[in-house]
């Protein structure tokens, strides 16, 4: 077991070294020289050459490569264009932010996923089964920023029961649990939770139905298994793969809240993200990336080795 | 009434948006306790469909049956659904064909057999576990206390059918049924479990329904064998009887066909044709379009068994003369 | 046995489709929209450009604006029709170019094996560690905005997956034995992959690519929406949208036309798609 | 270009086929699977050679490696006198000579193609002209009894498994090879269809003059159509010789027990032991010295510790066994 963990650990430590070369090369795609990419234009010129000097500007790509991996293995992911400052302490509280929105978004997609594609494989072909259907496809393919709007136009603007804007009534970045903050989260959770419920649902239903249509099922239905004793087989089968779904998603929830953030200006990753886009403040863009998406890398390690662990034929 | 499964005029129907399947068409048995009746067939011959029949194991929400099946007194066909819950496993129990498959993965083989134990008879787990050691020890398997532990994909093909088996004896049924439980096997191992299971039947004294389309398995375990075709018992009889006089031209046709010792250089016979469309059958003899000695009359009606229950008799107007196989 | 005419697979399918009636008018509504995209200066009434000030946010039937005006007063009808060009384009364009790219790459990588076929995969593993929408949004991020960086960002997102499903529906009928006879009889890889190996596959790749449009439409919009993808004043479903919300507190209802464009187109071809699968498959 | 059938060379005492010590061995260090070890034998022109043996002993990886379609880790080829690969017979005239039928009669053919354009895929493919290849497809079709008007333009999914595996015969036979390869042909048919086919390739071979090397888990179907048998276990070859004297006087103690576990067909004289116990083992730890010595009844001392060399029983017949002595012809 031991020696699973450390091989898909070993196997992940290429793939992260892989990203975050792409994230490097992120300020080498911007167009114009990468130097304007990491200073102000007004920048005067000795500063210019010293940041130049420190970043190996005028090194081959890969020392710059190894020069950058270094410093941001230390902690130091840059200053920030716009603000001068800094990017680490932003990007943390902006990372708690997004953290707490994708969680409340999972804690509402994945129980209801799990509900209605469960049920729909269970009793496929019936009109639940139908309804369900019909469900996941409408949660995968509504553009949920403009869901986002529609909740607003509803709930803030018509009804005027939920605000609309920001994470907390001070208006302050920072997100603690009670009534004030909950109502600032729920619309943004709710708009953020449906496409994890489509897609949740939709893999159940194929799961639960295959796995109802085995072999085996037969041979528990032969041994007099009741509903009870049966669903504890269907559980167990159907886990390490739904586990692996909504790991999977999760991540999405963390790198998809863009748009959502947006929408309801949540001070998370993807507001800084959307701000950085538009003041075109590329080493926000590219520390943000590298976090979110070694963030990923990590869940997706964690999914592999929760996966080994529930199944059987899978430790090895 | 005393037999421990009592069958007439069952059809099994399978019905779906599209056409309805007739795959079992009046099938009539009956089965002493302890007596091994062989069901013998080619695909598509209803021979599992008949006996999943007498579990109802059939897809519930498709199937449709009709005609008289009592097990162990209990009505099948009528009887609730949580009557049957209760037989299955308890009175009645089944082997598959691919241990592989027809056990969980994720479970292991202790798990799978104390739950049959704990389910029917209320047991405490340290019972079921002493109870799924002797079960090992029944069927053979060495080093029980490890192989309970073991996960189905980690013991050999024979190894996981001896697992089923014990499976399907843990609460000590009346009647096993055996799906070509040795088909997947490979030769050495079948006659193993064919040898286990025979001496199993005898100390246990379970009345046992087989289902495979080897005759030489059938030879090896049967007492009686009934020979189906399309949905019917076209011959039934003592093993002796029909493997050596055999009545209906299908099963001539089909020992014929069967290549053993001593065939070498001769040609072998065989039936023309294929199986008809379970969809879609003849009004008379469903045998008659591939019949060497048909005619007319073969297709006006559906020919009877004749005889009486338990003599050998065949479903067929000509009854050709006898034939050494 | 009876002696039907023989009947080859496409007509199977094309016979199951024309029985789902969800898909079929699902592709209605497409090709309903497509033909008005196509005509659309015959259609629609007004310029999509020309706004006025004293025309702004007309409410729905106001007269001669059906379906009102925007923040510019420009005639939403025509910015809807004029917008579908660019966000079915936007959303199609990148799906049909990572089809043929990543169709091709997975082809090769799951029937050539070795070393070629473990590389493109190894690769295909890097993207993967991203969420779609990042990786969309950090390319076009630092690329900027404009319709062919977006393009390109969103190409770049489907290429991934569609390789994965390739190389593992080619491999899967590379070790069939029809395959197996076909190299026993010494045809080259060329004529196999021609004769044996494409048209198994193709079919299930295309069927996830038109699966993949309807997440294109989204996210392309979604870019637009963002700023990364059309400029103004080009009408661009999210773009509309993203302008318009300024707009929620006195015409909400305007303010959602964009959307319920993308939300209709998006669930269409996932409908279209979810249809041509079963057909498809030949299981049924 | 006719794509005539090919002459014979070296004279009918020349073997058609020799397979000299062929070797796969699969995965990496630590964990091999040797699925073929050192395996040699020879098929004689005019003759049918039947490999028997249990799941894992490597017969159909044999079959493969003869075939090219994966390559050996070690051995050699040689047909007609002649060496397969390069410097000898080229891999692709070789694939001219010898065909091969599988198990699995759906997978066999490409679902997308009429069975016409599955039998006449290879013809085309070594440049045989359209109308040839029709004509040649035709007459096919009939050599396999089916009629070609009824079944030329039909596809696979219409067929009957006995029917698929008729036009996968006929594929085999389309470039006239010499030399035909079944593994397991008839092991996934019906009983009654099974003989139907064997029928058929005894037929065949008389017709086009053919070898075949014929694979199968079934004693009953390689003593019927065989001339001589392979016995494999474990990647090795345990006996070989001529059908009856190896059914009749079996010399490695494997023969014995495979043959005795047959079910006996008489209702009077049932089995009553099982000839041997446990299952065959994982090829990926294979057991020193004879790999069958774990389960053999005889098993002695210097079993575990040498590797038995083929033993001579008779001029034919051999085995891999310390115990097989050579009986005076």
């Amino acid at each position: 077991m031991i020696a699973t963990i450390f091989r898909r650990a070993l196997y992940s430590l290429p793939i992260a070294l892989a990203v975050s070369l792409f994230c490097f090369l992120l300020v080498h795609i911007a167009p114009g020289d990468p130097i304007n990419a990491i200073l102000p234009p007004d920048a005067p010129a000795d500063v210019v050459a010293q940041v130049k000097e420190a970043y190996g500007l005028d090194k081959p790509l890969p020392v710059q490569f190894g020069i950058w991996l270094f410093r941001v293995l230390h902690g130091d992911l840059g200053r920030s264009l716009a603000t001068g400052r800094d990017i680490w302490p932003d990007l943390h509280s902006a990372l708690a932010n997004t953290l707490v929105l994708a969680a409340a978004a999972a804690m509402i997609g994945f129980p209801l996923g799990t509900m209605f594609g469960s049920i729909a494989g269970a009793f496929r072909g019936s009109w639940i089964d139908r309804a369900a259907v019909v469900l996941a496809v409408a949660g995968v393919s509504v553009p949920h920023y403009w869901l986002g709007m529609v909740m607003v136009v509803i709930f803030s603007v018509l009804l005027n029961w939920l605000p609309s804007m920001g994470a907390s009534p001070d208006g302050s970045g920072v997100w603690a649990l009670d009534w004030g903050h909950l109502s600032h989260i729920v619309l943004p959770a709710i708009t953020l939770s449906v496409i994890p419920m489509g897609i949740v649902t939709r893999t159940l239903r194929g799961i639960v139905g295959d796995i109802l249509n085995q072999d085996f099922i037969t041979t528990l239905r032969g041994k007099g298994l009741r509903r009870g004793g049966l669903i504890a087989h269907v559980v167990k089968n159907a886990a390490p793969q739904a586990l692996a779904v909504m790991g999977l998603q999760l991540g999405y929830l963390m790198g998809g809240s863009i748009l959502v953030e947006t929408v309801f200006a949540w001070p998370g990753t993807g507001l800084l993200l959307n701000n950085a886009i538009f003041q075109r403040d590329i080493p926000v863009l590219q520390a943000t990336i590298l976090v979110l998406s070694m963030f990923f890398v990590g869940l997706n390690l964690a999914v592999d080795l929760a996966q080994a662990l529930l199944d059987p034929r899978m430790r090895r | 009434m005393s037999n421990l499964v009592h069958v007439r005029d069952l059809t099994v129907k399978f019905v779906s948006r599209d056409r309805t399947v007739h795959a079992v068409n009046g099938v009539d048995f009956d089965l002493d306790q302890g007596e091994v009746l062989c069901i013998l067939g080619e695909s598509g011959s209803g021979k599992s469909v008949t006996l999943r029949a007498l579990m109802r194991l059939n897809p519930p929400t498709r199937t449709v049956m009709t005609g008289t099946l009592n097990v162990g007194g209990q009505d099948i066909i009528t009887a609730s659904d949580r009557e049957i819950e209760s037989i299955r496993g308890r009175s009645v129990a089944m082997v598959f064909q691919e241990p592989m498959t027809a056990l969980d993965p994720v479970f292991t083989i202790g798990q799978q057999i104390r739950e049959t134990v704990i389910r029917h008879e209320g047991v405490s787990k340290a019972d079921a576990h002493k109870r799924a050691l002797e079960l090992l020890d029944l069927v053979q398997i060495p080093s029980a206390e490890r192989r309970l532990a073991a996960y189905p994909h980690e013991l050999s093909g024979g190894l996981r059918q001896r697992a089923m088996i014990a499976i399907a004896l843990s609460c000590r049924p009346k009647l096993l049924l055996a799906d070509e439980p040795t088909t997947a096997l490979d030769a050495t191992v079948q006659i193993q479990i064919l040898l286990l299971l025979r001496r199993l039947q005898r100390e246990l004294g379970m009345g046992v329904i087989f289902v495979t389309h080897d005759l030489g398995v059938a030879g090896e375990i049967a007492d009686r064998i009934a020979v189906m075709y399309a949905g019917r018992f076209v011959e039934e009889g003592a093993v002796r009887e029909v493997m050596r006089h055999a009545k209906h031209p299908y099963t001539q046709g089909l020992l014929g066909a069967t290549v053993h010792e001593g065939m070498r250089g001769k040609r072998l016979t065989t039936i023309i044709g294929s199986p008809p469309n379970l969809a879609n059958l003849p009004t008379g003899c469903a045998f008659a379009p591939r019949c060497p000695s048909a005619d007319a009359a073969c297709l006006e009606a559906v020919p009877g068994l004749d005889g009486a229950f338990g003599a050998h008799r065949a479903r067929c107007i000509h009854q050709p003369a006898e034939a050494m196989a | 046995m009876s002696t039907t005419r023989p009947e080859g697979y496409w007509s199977g399918v094309f016979k199951r489709l024309k029985r789902d009636k969800l898909t079929l008018i699902c592709s209605g509504i497409l090709l309903l929209m497509l033909i008005v995209m196509i005509a659309a200066p015959l259609i629609a009434p007004h310029s999509p450009y020309q706004g006025s000030m004293i025309r702004r946010l007309k409410p729905i039937g106001f007269p001669g604006y059906p379906l009102g005006t925007d923040e510019l007063g420009r005639d939403m009808i025509a910015r809807l029709i004029y917008g579908g060009r660019l966000s079915w384009t936007l959303g199609i364009s990148p799906v049909v170019i990572a089809f043929t790219i990543g169709g091709m790459l997975g082809i090769i990588a799951g029937y050539a094996g070795g070393w070629l076929g473990m590389l493109i995969m190894r690769v295909t593993d890097i993207f993967y560690a991203f969420p779609s929408v990042l990786l969309a949004v950090a390319i076009s991020g630092a690329l900027g905005a404009g319709i062919f960086n977006a393009v390109l960002a969103l190409t770049l997102v489907f290429i991934p997956p569609i390789i994965r499903v390739a190389e593992s529906v080619t491999t899967s009928v590379r070790v069939l034995d029809y395959v197996e006879s076909a190299r026993a009889s010494g045809a080259g890889a060329f004529t196999i992959v021609r004769v044996h190996v494409l048209p198994n596959v193709l079919g299930p790749i295309f069927v996830y690519a038109t699966n993949l449009i309807s997440v294109s439409m989204i996210l392309a919009s979604g870019l637009s929406f963002l700023g990364l993808g059309t400029k103004p004043p080009e009408p661009e479903w999210g773009l509309m949208l993203n302008t318009l919300r300024t707009a929620i507190y006195n015409q909400p209802l305007i303010a959602m036309l964009p959307g319920v464009c993308i939300f209709i187109t998006s669930i269409c071809f996932n409908m279209v798609s979810d249809g041509l699968r079963s057909a498809m498959d030949v299981r049924n | 270009m006719t794509l005539a059938p090919i002459p014979d060379r070296g004279g009918p005492a020349q073997p058609l086929l020799l397979v000299k010590d062929l070797s796969k061995h699969f995965g990496k260090s630590g964990s091999v699977v040797r699925a073929v070890d050192g395996v040699s034998f020879a098929i004689r022109k005019g003759e049918t050679l039947g490999i028997v043996g249990e799941s894992g002993c490597g017969k159909s990886t044999t079959s493969r490696l003869i075939m090219g379609l994966i390559d050996p880790t070690a051995g050699e080829v040689i047909f007609d006198g002649e060496h397969v690969g390069p410097g000898g017979l080229s891999v692709a005239e070789f694939r001219r000579q010898v065909q091969m039928v599988f198990q699995d009669s759906y997978a066999s053919l490409n679902p997308r193609l009429t069975i016409s354009e599955s039998i006449g895929f290879a013809p085309r493919v070594h440049g045989l002209s359209r109308e040839a290849t029709n004509a040649r497809v035709r007459d096919l079709l009939a050599a396999v009894g089916l009629e070609p008007d009824q079944f030329a333009q039909r596809y696979p999914h219409e067929l009957s498994g006995g029917q698929r595996q008729r036009v996968n015969i006929a594929r085999a036979l389309a470039l006239r090879p010499r030399l035909i390869i079944l593994d397991e042909p008839v092991s996934a048919l019906d009983k009654s269809v099974e003989a139907q086919v064997l029928n058929l390739l005894v037929d065949l071979k008389a017709e086009f003059g053919l070898s075949y090397l014929f694979i199968s888990h079934d004693l009953n179907v390689v003593q019927y159509i065989s001339d001589r048998v392979l016995v494999m276990y474990l990647g090795r070859v345990a006996e070989i010789g001529p059908v009856d004297d190896l059914y009749a006087h079996p010399s490695h103690p494997y023969t014995r027990a495979l043959l005795a576990s047959r079910p006996s067909m008489d209702p009077d004289h049932r089995r009553t032991t099982p000839p041997l116990t446990g299952d065959p083992p994982n090829p990926v730890n294979v057991p020193s010295g004879c790999r069958f010595h774990p389960r053999c009844a005889q098993v002695m001392p210097k079993c575990s510790a040498a590797e038995p060399e083929m033993v001579k029983i008779n001029a034919d017949h051999q085995a891999a066994c310390f115990l097989a002595e050579t009986v005076p012809a």
